[in-house]
């Protein structure tokens, strides 16, 4: 514990308002710190097609091709401003909602969707994407980014690792320790919790009583960020701001973006049960793709050819991702065998050889 | 009689135990409002209100250990794990004070509560959430491990449950939870700690608790055309294990196949069978046989069903219980 | 999450200095709010026996009496303070260290040392006393506070929990998670954090890089206070405050006793290997008692008959304890069975015929 | 020859680990200044640097999760949990990430490191200090779990745990920790996944791991004066487990008993017992007995030795192996 100055303190804890460079209707608030217009414009290809993804995923959905879909409707800004202030040899540790950062990445999004399709528990490799598979169990993934970041340092590598975490994660005892293991090592991570407003139905006023989840981050010395996560600008800006430090070798930050989920959790699920349209609807007034076309086009920074050349380059994605999707082919049985060790130990040789009889044997023996 | 899901009779079964007894609360992730994501708890927080049943932050060690000392101080908690999977943050909780809490005080602090977890696989749900994970409750001495195969046992047994006067593992085969059953509900409560003979049969005994049940049921069903004639327990409480009715089966019948859906190695299966194989040494024409999930991690939903045992798998391991020796 | 400003956080933090009445060297810092002869004699009391039982412990480890014992010399203000300024319907979760609290709060030494002794896992009746039993695994007894104050409040009790937690295990997941539900419940909680500055050999500036543990409170929405955790006067003072707010229906507050761990972790501990006995020397020129004692007799609240009285009293109990302790049988190993379920099941009475064969069995057999 | 302790060996393995390859990092609670609290990394971190060799927070959870990290990026990280008991805060990350991530990432990432943990009881520890948790680990598919008996083993084994692609579970019996052998290190690394014949015998088969296998041995030992002549059989590697060396062995002598610490019911003793049954029914002359801690959290000091396996214990259940059958 460095001092014990309530100043010290203070000085961790985040702005009153989030941060933001763009109003909602396209306004900027100020030019100080906003990010150019090549910068932006990558930002508005990356939402056009994280968007037109998302579309075709939950289209995908309802013929039958995905058992599932989390969709990021509505996070595109923070899901694309994260991964677009990192280098591409940054790690990124998504969750199950982060297929919008991965395809940002520049994961082929029939690889990302394998999981969904139920093929394979994860379709990419993630050293090619310096992406770890998506995960699951809520906050897990905190203390592996830690880890890496340890591991990169080790190297003596510039790498930076941010983790992606939800609102409802943040109460998990993983999210804890992870934070306090990079603060305490000192190590270059970013923690980017999406701050949807819920975790499927419960709101974030009955996940904390915190003043913000951004607060927390004073409990384990490192700064607190509060950001607008549907203004991609300001996304980039703060995350950019935490991985420099993070590559300063000023240690971690927590980042909270505040954003929303405009979909339900998943298809499965019924957002009506817990929330008021209204509130949805309020929500699309701020839409990240709106306030980023509406800033670039009002400053002469975005001119409709770009914007076609955009679309187009989105319908083709789907295009292709509606094909190549249909035509995967889930692993063979075999597989099922290959990879629970290096190699498989004879009880899974003998289990493997007993699926394989079963599948030669004649049918009805 | 009236057609009931077992959904709708875990669900009645909490609503009746809200209703019979103040002391009981149900809560957990999504459990209110929403009514859970597979709706068991649909409409309950409506009906008992907010203090009754209601939503926690999402943290399962959270959940358990509010839970211990829930019960430690007269209430008496049903909490759920949104999937077996995700109750593994809780394991400390409930290894260490769920299971020891009664020994540890010499009797004197008992904790009456109920972990709830849909459990298994054929759903075709990705990772995680398909897990079996009996078998590191039924090892835990101090937990008492239940998994229902049947609508009405899913509301006896859980009914039963919550008047148990120790911590219980409700293991809720989640891919049954949309079977139906002609059943009338409130059903006389079974006790907790019997098996049942679900199938009477002469020539060899399969033995299964929760989803593999009905593959068993199934296979037996099947087997008649083989000319076998199949006995099925249903094990139902996997701890207390009610070893007298399997023993006795196995006896009578001479052979055995154990069936479940977990990886088998380490597994409540290799207790069956170890003990089987024990207590039935000198009647058993063969060896007991078991037909469990491979030893591999859940497959994905494309691949599930080569995981799964099924019928085929249980008719191979009859065939190969050395019926030329007979 | 109630507002989003920043001066709604800081309100939650901790002053930058421990509260603190009484000086080291016995003269009090201010008369405001210092608590009375009468409070202050019973803690005087209390820390004059806990010291005792401390010693007659530690001289029956040396005997062989005690399998272990995780000694709290230098933190008895902290562990009267916090009992002293609770209602005795008032709930503790103690943890192995925390034998002086227990004492303190009424439980037979005999039936305290049980566990130590190695006889049973918990000696007392945990009812009887409102005391959990000792909690070894680190910081899982802070969610069973939460839910005894919600089992509590829901039976309409003016009860509080506090849970005593030492400074490495709030690095533990379950603190967080406790801290959490506490606060989002707003149950009548006092986390009482002793941080004497180790977990075994673990200094706390390894364990958080947070300004203080303290700081933490804000991250869950609740007030986090600092406290001289060898000012008894300070201890009952802040605990006392923070259980009125509790009781109040104010909500949870995480206190953090600044203080000293004297002994080694336990007496198979060598605490050389990690700390200079320089550091031990300057904090026993802080000790607690002398510092109360002191105070007390300059103010004349205290006479050489009290504290005779009081030593003789101390004496009394650790000769009865040296007596009783060693006449104590452990319990018969049939009892190994008893407890597991409400009733044994079958296996259980198998295995207890098992273990009653084998002891009746004729040596040799 | 040197005389040389168990704990010494395990040291000295993770001091050459360290020494010969510079991606293994050794870290935990107490693991750097102190040395561990039973002294097991006593000088690592003077030695190899804090770099190398260092204390974290106080959490299990952190601890392994990090390691999971640091796996995934080329490291080797060996980590201590103080007790296996505390392991368990730790239990979902073993089991959806450690014993997961190669099969999720269809081998891509794989996870080469270790989880030490001191473990088993006859220590006069008090609660949560004696607990064998192999069942847990051995039952999650993707965990390699080896128990040493020996202190040669507890050094060959380690080194090829640090050396393994995946990751391993590693059980150090704490009450061997002093126990001594004339033996010189480094020895050469017997591969994990071989059991191993401690002692030639041909009546019956004792088979036991870890801490049991001392047991196991004095039993066979005084058994002689009962006129039997025991091989004893040391499971060493219980996962990828050594079936064929088990298997030959219970079928040459006819009879078996398993001896294991930790309680019986769906174990690794129940595992390992219905296996024989199974594998060995036509040479079985008596059933497959076990001989485990009973079914109850583990006992206080004082009375941990009415619990643990004993000699007189296993000899009795080989004396209840129908010799009158042979
Ligand atoms: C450990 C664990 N517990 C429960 C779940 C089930 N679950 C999946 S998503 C979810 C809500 C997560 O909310 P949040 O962290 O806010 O992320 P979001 O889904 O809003 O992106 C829950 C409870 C899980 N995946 N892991
Ligand atoms: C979950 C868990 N992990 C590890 C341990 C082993 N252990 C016992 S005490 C201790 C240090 C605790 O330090 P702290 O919380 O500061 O309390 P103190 O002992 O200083 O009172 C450790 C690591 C444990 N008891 N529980
Ligand atoms: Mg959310
Ligand atoms: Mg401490």
């Amino acid at each position: 514990m460095a001092t014990r100055s309530k100043a010290a303190g203070a000085r961790l804890l985040p702005s009153a308002e989030p941060v933001r460079f763009i109003e909602a209707d396209g306004t900027p608030v100020a030019r100080r710190g906003l990010p150019g217009g090549p910068e932006l414009r990558a930002a508005y290809r990356a939402l056009v097609l994280g968007r037109r993804f998302e579309q075709q995923a939950t289209a995908l959905v309802k013929q039958g091709q995905l058992a599932v879909y989390p969709s990021a409707h509505g996070q595109e800004a923070a899901e694309v401003g994260a991964v677009l202030a990192l280098r591409s040899t940054d790690w990124i540790f998504p969750t199950y909602r982060d297929s919008v950062a991965l395809l940002t990445r520049g994961v082929d999004p029939v690889e990302i969707l394998t999981l969904l399709r139920g093929e394979w528990h994860c379709g990419y490799d993630p050293y090619t994407h310096h992406a770890a598979p998506q995960c699951t169990p809520l906050a897990t993934q905190a203390p592996h980014a830690v880890g890496l970041a340890f591991a990169a340092q080790a190297r003596g590598e510039e790498t930076v690792a941010l983790a992606f975490v939800g609102d409802g994660a943040t109460s998990e005892g993983d999210f804890h320790e992870a934070l306090n293991f990079a603060a305490v090592f000192h190590l270059p991570v970013v923690f980017f919790v999406q701050n949807n407003q819920y975790a499927i139905s419960v709101p974030v006023r009955r996940q904390t009583a915190a003043p913000s989840l951004a607060h927390k981050a004073i409990g384990y010395g490192m700064p607190g960020v509060l950001v607008d996560g549907n203004d991609a600008a300001a996304v980039l800006s703060v995350v950019g701001a935490a991985a420099r430090r993070a590559r300063e070798g000023e240690g971690p930050t927590l980042v909270e973006a505040v954003t929303y989920r405009i979909d339900a959790h998943t298809n499965a699920d019924d957002a009506t049960r817990y929330r008021p349209d209204e509130e949805v609807t309020g929500w699309l007034a701020r839409d990240p793709l709106a306030r980023l076309t509406a800033y670039l086009t009002n400053s002469g920074q975005l001119n409709v050819d770009v914007e076609a050349a955009v679309a187009a380059e989105a319908e083709e994605l789907a295009a292709d991702l509606r094909t190549r999707l249909v035509a995967e082919v889930p692993p063979p049985p075999r597989e099922l065998f290959a990879h629970v060790y290096h190699r498989p130990t004879q009880r899974l040789r003998d289990q493997a050889e007993l699926l394989r009889a079963e599948s030669t044997a004649p049918e009805g023996s | 009689m009236a057609t009931t899901s077992m959904a709708q009779a875990i669900n009645q079964a909490l609503a009746d135990a809200l209703a019979e007894d103040e002391r009981v609360l149900v809560f957990g992730e999504d459990v209110g409002t929403l009514g859970g994501v597979f709706r068991i708890t649909d409409g309950l927080a409506a009906k008992y209100g907010e203090r009754r049943c209601f939503d926690t932050p999402l943290a399962e060690s959270g959940i358990v250990g509010m839970a211990v000392g829930m019960a430690m101080h007269g209430l008496r908690p049903v909490v759920e794990m949104q999937f077996d999977a995700f109750a593994y943050p809780a394991f400390e909780q409930i290894v260490s004070h769920v299971a020891k809490m009664r020994n540890r005080t010499r009797g004197r602090v008992s904790l009456p509560m109920v972990i709830r977890a849909p459990y298994g696989g054929g759903i075709g749900g990705v990772e995680h959430h398909s897990d079996s994970s009996e078998a590191y409750y039924a090892h835990t001495p101090g937990l008492t491990v239940v998994a229902p195969a049947t609508v009405a046992d899913a509301y006896s047994l859980l009914r039963a449950a919550v008047a148990w006067p120790d911590p219980v593992i409700f293991l809720e085969p989640k891919r049954l939870y949309w079977s139906k059953e002609e059943v009338t509900l409130p059903v006389h409560a079974e006790p907790i700690g019997r098996a049942v003979v679900r199938r009477g049969g002469t020539d060899a005994t399969l033995v299964a608790y929760g989803p593999s049940v009905r593959v068993a049921l199934a296979a037996a069903e099947a087997a008649r055309e083989e000319g076998w004639d199949l006995e099925v327990v249903d094990v139902r409480s996997i701890v207390p294990l009610d070893e007298e009715t399997l023993v006795a089966s196995v006896r009578r019948t001479g052979r055995a196949v154990v069936v479940a859906e977990a990886p088998g190695f380490a597994s409540v299966a290799s207790e069956l069978t170890a003990l089987l194989a024990e207590r039935c040494f000198h009647a058993l024409a063969a060896p007991v046989l078991r037909v469990t999930g491979f030893d591999i991690p859940y497959p994905s939903p494309k691949l599930e069903h080569h995981h799964l045992p099924d019928v085929e798998r249980v008719l191979d391991a009859v065939a190969a219980l050395q019926w030329e020796d007979a």
